[in-house]
């Protein structure tokens, strides 16, 4: 197993993390559920957007695309439908992907790529030192929101249920093992996954510390059925403490690439394709009449 | 006798102009008639008064006029909004309307017949199509339509005949083989030349119409083609396409663009291949929807954050709109820069007859490379171009990322390091320029008047001018606008004055040669109106400020 | 009653919807939904971005901020903040506010402004001519979805009790005296009030006609208790015939005005106010030390 | 003897710098001494090397050096990055680690007594600063602290008088009882000024700072202060809250300016005022989120679609930033135009002593009016500028439309209109360069060289040039770069030679000049790296450019 957690290993590199972050926790998990779904790393594709979570696909050996703050989402849906044999995961931060990012959010759920998103939610703009984040909790208080937040907190979980996303899930940095099984579920779920990460961001957020999520979390109990819509999102909305797990899934969801029309007859990814120039005449010939 | 006839339709939105006009124009073309038609419309969709104006010579056309022959008013009369172009030639024509007055559906299809008869149009053809045009709606539908357009036709024929309308234009038979296509078709056909497999868009008048064209191919042609949640989305989709291989481009208009220039200046810095179909309309914010305006150079020449290369190419015609339109696509790829095809509604929503289009013999050149294990994505080279790989293709990784970075693609803080990243990217720019396209003269190469136009206004300027009939002014059109090529400065050199027409307010052309050229153009003929120039207009306009 | 409704008439003017256009149903109920709230136009003040429903606040008599296509919702947001005592009214299209306009959606619900947004759900883009939006149902054609939607429609009513939404309602143009209930009841409601109406397109919509609506919708029961949310969830996606009325209402939000330090003191709306110079040198001193 | 120093003070992100910066030059300030200081770092919150320059006179200082006479290393030492900046006369100080050596945590006081002590700042002063500065922390801290910098302050003194730093700056008395402010800070102050009372913006550095500032100061002046869930509702805010009457801004930076285009141009057609703080970083997309550049002149110069005015401000100093950006809003208001305040990060990042800020005796003035009962927002005027209501204030109604429309604001597609209403918004570009500001020369009006700037750079040109002590050399400072006032011509052309500087590829405001003036600018001094430059790194550039 080792061996293979190596060929994802980038050797001696700088990491730009703060030390005890929780961001190195959830490198080391993503690095292991790849290694054991036995992915290559010149067909794992790691898409992100710009905050402290969004450097990590620097960090392991594969393909990289680190776009712009909050759009990480569309470049993944496009990689995946140019080349659907590669295997595609979003990992970026929650104000990167709820806040900047949450029109693509709700409309990835709907067009439902084979894309698996993991959301470093660490409450905080970590990056941009320190601002509150879509999922910032009341009474959080930053140099911004000086009298602390109001604002209720984006409830990615609920949202996405009431998507009806494929398969929705959250975790907790601190539990790696959990973690990783959680992970590998989604990569291996066909269809959008998201995977929200319960990360201590230990410069910024000294509310919801390890500790803080260790009190505040537990897991949702092996007879919670995912299948179970209703029920879903009556536990995603529990708000004493916070449950883990596999909240939902949805297996019956049509998948984006699976309509598209370009894939038909011919499953070559876009790249290895060539203008058919018959149809091309047919189609201008047709302009005669 | 006139070989030539303007027709107008007019109505309010929802009336029928289109299916008049979509008969009407094919019957002539294929009765072997030199067709052109362009339209002006409201932003609604019932109501309103709209109308298409339709050319009919035996000549090749390809301009607006003001003139109108035949105004045929459909529905309700509504020609208030074309006062200014009735004069006491205009003949409105309304005996279709006797035709069906029976049964007011057949009276379009009347408007038809009774315009093909004025003009001499085959009859069996007028009639061939209409069973075509309603096979879908059985055979009584098609019987009725081919009834109500017979008696137009006679009655048209017979109007011809009393001399009213001194017409006479001879078909010619080469056309009735030609195609007759949009400018929104045109760019669409020459995307598709290019290589273009992947459309990203969010709907907006005039860009909707070239990614209606391309989703409509999409099975056909084997296209990625998907709506967009917002225009964010269909830019980054289609860089991350880029990035993964595809030939992807998004269709936008003004404001739509603007929302996608934070996605422009990530091609920039990914070098990751991008086109752009930009249709303008007047601005600014939502503005005239539906209407025409060259008001977005500037927009397309300096949008996105940053410093970075890209190439912009502005279409005069319906030809040059596939050849550039394909071309950007190769532009794109080659130099891994952001391109624009640069249109306006004026040049969407006209079309015309054309003897075809010639499929180039070699197919897109890919530009990228497989990649070996050591692939590293922004390798420095002496002219600032890296062998792009793409994910899944080769031994390598492919890593792309917006921060400044190091060759291998990852995040840097070397800030020598980015000094050469920033003469990297640059450097291309001189490479764009090496290629740029030529601008076309037509007149003497040193006549004493340049007039210098750029995309859409094209044809109208060349009539304008053929009409002036004046050798001391030539005219020069700028098919790409950015970069320009060396010779710019040559051409406008030679000229004792120099002329702009631009269909915007601050003559945004002029001021890009002036800034890059040195030479002020002062002289300048401007609109912005929303309407495209007509051939009378540039006439009298280019008159008085050239003077006799 | 009636002499009040003539208060927001525009008199003779040129109205661009087509004949039959279930907008007109919804812009008369607005009409006597504002008059029979007594308020004055001068106090009235609608917000919309761009489409066909978006041209509503141009037919009746008030103050009219036309924005930007998607935009609607931050400009009225802005608008009560600078001014609490204006009453604020958002009315916009189904691809406005949740296609283009989707990420402010979403955070207006958690910002929670007391203002009124009223989506004319037609289940298509009416002005751009007929492409799908993210409400139309699975397998709609368009010239653009030539092979049908496929894409999971957006549920506006889902995703705002996901958020936790104050105030959730759905209504049909087709049947103005409850959808008139209705909206006197948002614009009621202190806080963020959504009402979706489905609005028949007779246009570009052939198949979710008047009698669609009418075969395929039914009103809630009294039984319904809006204060549940996971019921109202529930209710929400339902999708075999679509339920109507007030789903879900959340008394117990914090309001984005009232918690603003700038009228802690000073309730003067924002044109009324000095620069408080006092205040301003004791800042400048401060930075002596 | 020197009469000025320059200290730097280097380390990991997290390490102290910020401590040791914040105690040392304020009581380097209270003790007499004029300080600037500015700071480079990387996008990173802990690790990396980041530095902060200090300078220390007995004069007025507002410039950025390369020297460094003193290198603090603070943690681990992290001085390689500085390597190109240390030279034979560097001083690397390490004393301090000494002192704190049973203690780590008070290594950085112990520096700032060091250092306090080899300038002979006032020591009491010193004590006090650190009791009050750590004052929530409790008697014992504040006690330990005050012994380790009261034995590095000895030990300070004594490597003074050793005579190794041949040092004698005279402090000012005048000083100690001045403000001390950052260019964010000025920002913000000159916004509030203006009558700021609305800040709606998305966290992009390096613009925070001054929306932080702002947010800090809500409560107090009563300020609505809301973080945006992202730029495009964040200026879509600030365009709503301006047409309710409020006094409006954004900060962001170039990526999230990309995404406010459109609400840019909706600002445009509303004839809404609104004001956009724009702190410029090196792009294109993420680029050096924490370094400085000038790459967005044309980006602010051309974004939005369509056509309309605008101005755009660009503070050289802290003095004009505040200024700047309280003309800001009276601009915008009065004109009814979007106005740019455009910055940097070395100009947020950068602070100084300045004697005060006059807060001037009238209020801003307001120019909407209360509105009678036939209001027409656009009303058509003479010189283009229709009374601006607000909704809520007076008997009439307002309504504004991203349409082209009519004086009532209702959308229009009456083309004659349209007409006039872009020769109304575009005649406010007129009014705008009638009052815009007058560069400010410094040097000889009819020099032979004329050295032209904008922006940030002002300090770093005027110090460089007064160390060259050439009095053929002018320098002309544009602290309004759009639109220029008609004098600018006037100016360069006394001049036989033209040089502009700037911190970007392609001179962009040399661009601009050329092509409002016609006059040619070839000879550009140009950096793109991300830093500053140097006052040092212009002398001898200037001398290779102008010659002896
Ligand atoms: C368009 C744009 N706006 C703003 C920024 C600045 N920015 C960079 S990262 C970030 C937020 C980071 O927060 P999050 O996504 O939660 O990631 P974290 O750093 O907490 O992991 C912001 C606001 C940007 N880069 N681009
Ligand atoms: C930024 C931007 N993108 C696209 C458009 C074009 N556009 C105008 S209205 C519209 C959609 C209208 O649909 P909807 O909001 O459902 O309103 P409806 O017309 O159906 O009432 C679009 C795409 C625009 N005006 N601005
Ligand atoms: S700032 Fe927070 S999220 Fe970012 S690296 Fe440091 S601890 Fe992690
Ligand atoms: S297109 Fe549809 S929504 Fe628009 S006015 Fe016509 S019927 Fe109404
Ligand atoms: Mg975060
Ligand atoms: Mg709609």
């Amino acid at each position: 197993m080792n061996a293979e957690i190596k060929a994802f290993d980038m050797g001696p590199i700088d990491i730009a993390w703060c030390p005890g972050c929780g961001n190195f926790g959830i490198l080391n998990v993503l690095k292991e559920a790849v290694a054991e779904l036995n992915l290559a790393p010149e067909n794992l594709m790691m898409v992100s957007g710009i905050g402290q979570a969004a450097k990590e696909p620097h960090y392991l050996k594969c393909n990289v695309f680190n776009g712009l703050h909050g759009r990480a989402v569309p470049p993944a849906t496009a990689i995946k439908a140019a080349n659907p044999g590669l295997t595609v995961i979003v990992d970026s931060g929650d104000g990167d992907m709820y806040g900047e990012g949450g029109n693509h959010f709700i409309h990835a759920i709907r067009r439902n790529p084979d894309i698996t998103v993991i959301v470093h939610n660490n409450m905080v703009y970590g990056l941009t030192k320190g601002q509150a984040s879509p999922t910032s909790r009341i009474g959080f208080k930053t140099p911004i929101q000086v009298e602390g937040v109001f604002e209720e907190p984006f409830n990615p979980l609920s949202v996405a249920i009431a998507l009806d996303a494929p398969f929705v899930a959250r975790a907790f940095a601190g539990d790696p093992e959990k973690t990783k099984e959680i992970l590998k579920k989604a990569i291996q779920h066909r269809g959008f996954s998201l995977v929200d990460i319960f990360q201590p961001c230990v410069s910024f957020n000294k509310i919801n510390t390890y500790q803080w999520f260790k009190d505040n979390t537990y897991y949702l109990e092996d007879a919670h059925d995912p299948q179970e819509r209703s029920a879903a999102f009556r536990r995603a909305i529990e708000d004493e403490k916070l449950p883990l797990g596999i909240f939902y899934i949805n297996e019956k969801r049509t998948i984006f690439e699976d309509k598209l029309a370009a894939y038909r007859k011919n499953k070559a990814p876009l790249f290895d394709r060539a203008v058919n120039y018959d149809k091309l005449s047919e189609l201008i010939n047709s302009r005669k009449r | 006798m006139r070989n030539e006839l303007s027709i107008v339709l007019c109505g309010e939105a929802g009336q029928g102009i289109q299916t008049v006009e979509n008969v009407l124009t094919r019957v002539l073309k294929l009765s072997g008639y030199h067709v052109f038609a362009t339209k002006e419309y409201m932003s609604r969709v019932r109501g309103g008064c709209n109308s298409t104006s339709i050319r009919v010579s035996s000549k090749r056309l390809s301009a607006y006029v003001d003139r109108i022959d035949i105004l045929v008013p459909l529905g309700k009369e509504r020609t208030k909004h074309l006062n200014k172009r009735i004069t006491k030639d205009t003949r409105i024509l309304v005996e279709h309307e006797q035709i069906a007055v029976e049964n007011k559906i057949y009276t379009n299809i009347a408007a038809v017949g009774v315009l093909s008869g004025v003009i001499g149009a085959d009859k069996k053809v007028l009639s061939d199509y209409l069973s075509g045009y309603f096979s879908a709606k059985g055979a009584k539908t098609i019987e009725e339509n081919q009834k109500a357009a017979g008696k137009g036709y006679e009655l048209g024929i017979n109007l011809a005949s009393s001399g009213k309308f001194a017409l006479k234009i001879d078909p010619d038979p080469k056309v009735k083989n030609e195609i007759m296509i949009s400018g929104a078709e045109a760019i669409g056909l020459g995307a598709l030349m290019g290589g273009c497999n992947f459309i990203s868009a969010y709907p907006m008048t005039p860009s909707t119409g070239v990614f209606t064209f391309l989703a409509q191919n999409a099975a056909g042609l084997e296209i990625v083609s998907e709506q967009a949640e917002d225009e964010i989305a269909a830019i980054n989709m289609a860089i991350g396409a880029w990035y993964a291989g595809a030939r992807a481009m998004v269709t936008t208009s003004g404001g739509g663009y603007d929302l996608m220039q934070e996605g422009m200046s990530l091609a920039g810095m990914l070098e990751t291949p991008v086109v752009v179909s930009l249709g303008m309309r007047p601005g600014p914010a939502t503005g005239l929807p539906t209407r025409t305006e060259q008001g977005d150079l500037d927009l397309a020449l300096y949008s996105g954050h940053g410093e970075f290369p890209r190439a912009i190419f502005a279409p005069g015609s319906l030809e040059q709109a596939v050849e550039l339109s394909r071309r950007a696509f190769d532009t794109a790829d080659k130099f891994q820069v952001p391109v624009f095809i640069l249109s306006d509604q004026y040049l969407v929503d006209s079309y015309y007859n054309l003897p075809s289009i010639d499929i180039p013999k070699e197919p897109p050149k890919k530009y990228f490379i497989k990649t070996a294990k050591d692939y590293r994505r922004y390798e420095l080279t002496e002219n600032g171009l890296s062998p792009r790989g793409v994910p899944g293709f080769g031994e390598g990784l492919v890593a792309a990322d917006s921060d400044e970075h190091d060759e291998e693609g990852h995040i840097t803080e070397d800030l020598e390091l980015r000094k050469r990243f920033v003469e990297k990217r640059m450097n291309k720019l001189k490479l764009l320029e090496e290629e740029a396209l030529e601008p076309e003269l037509i007149g003497e190469k040193n006549s004493r008047i340049l007039i210098v136009g750029w995309g859409s206004n094209f044809g109208i300027i060349k009539e304008a001018l053929s009409a002036l009939g004046r050798n001391d002014i030539s005219f020069l059109h700028f098919p790409q606008v950015y970069p320009l090529p060396k010779s710019t400065m040559g051409h406008l050199r030679l000229a004792k004055r120099v002329i702009a027409i631009e269909n915007n307010a601050r003559g945004q052309f002029a001021e890009l040669i002036e800034k890059l050229t040195g030479i002020k153009i002062t002289e300048r003929i401007l609109k912005y109106d929303g309407l495209p120039f007509s051939v009378e207009e540039l006439v009298s306009r280019i008159k008085e400020k050239a003077g006799k």
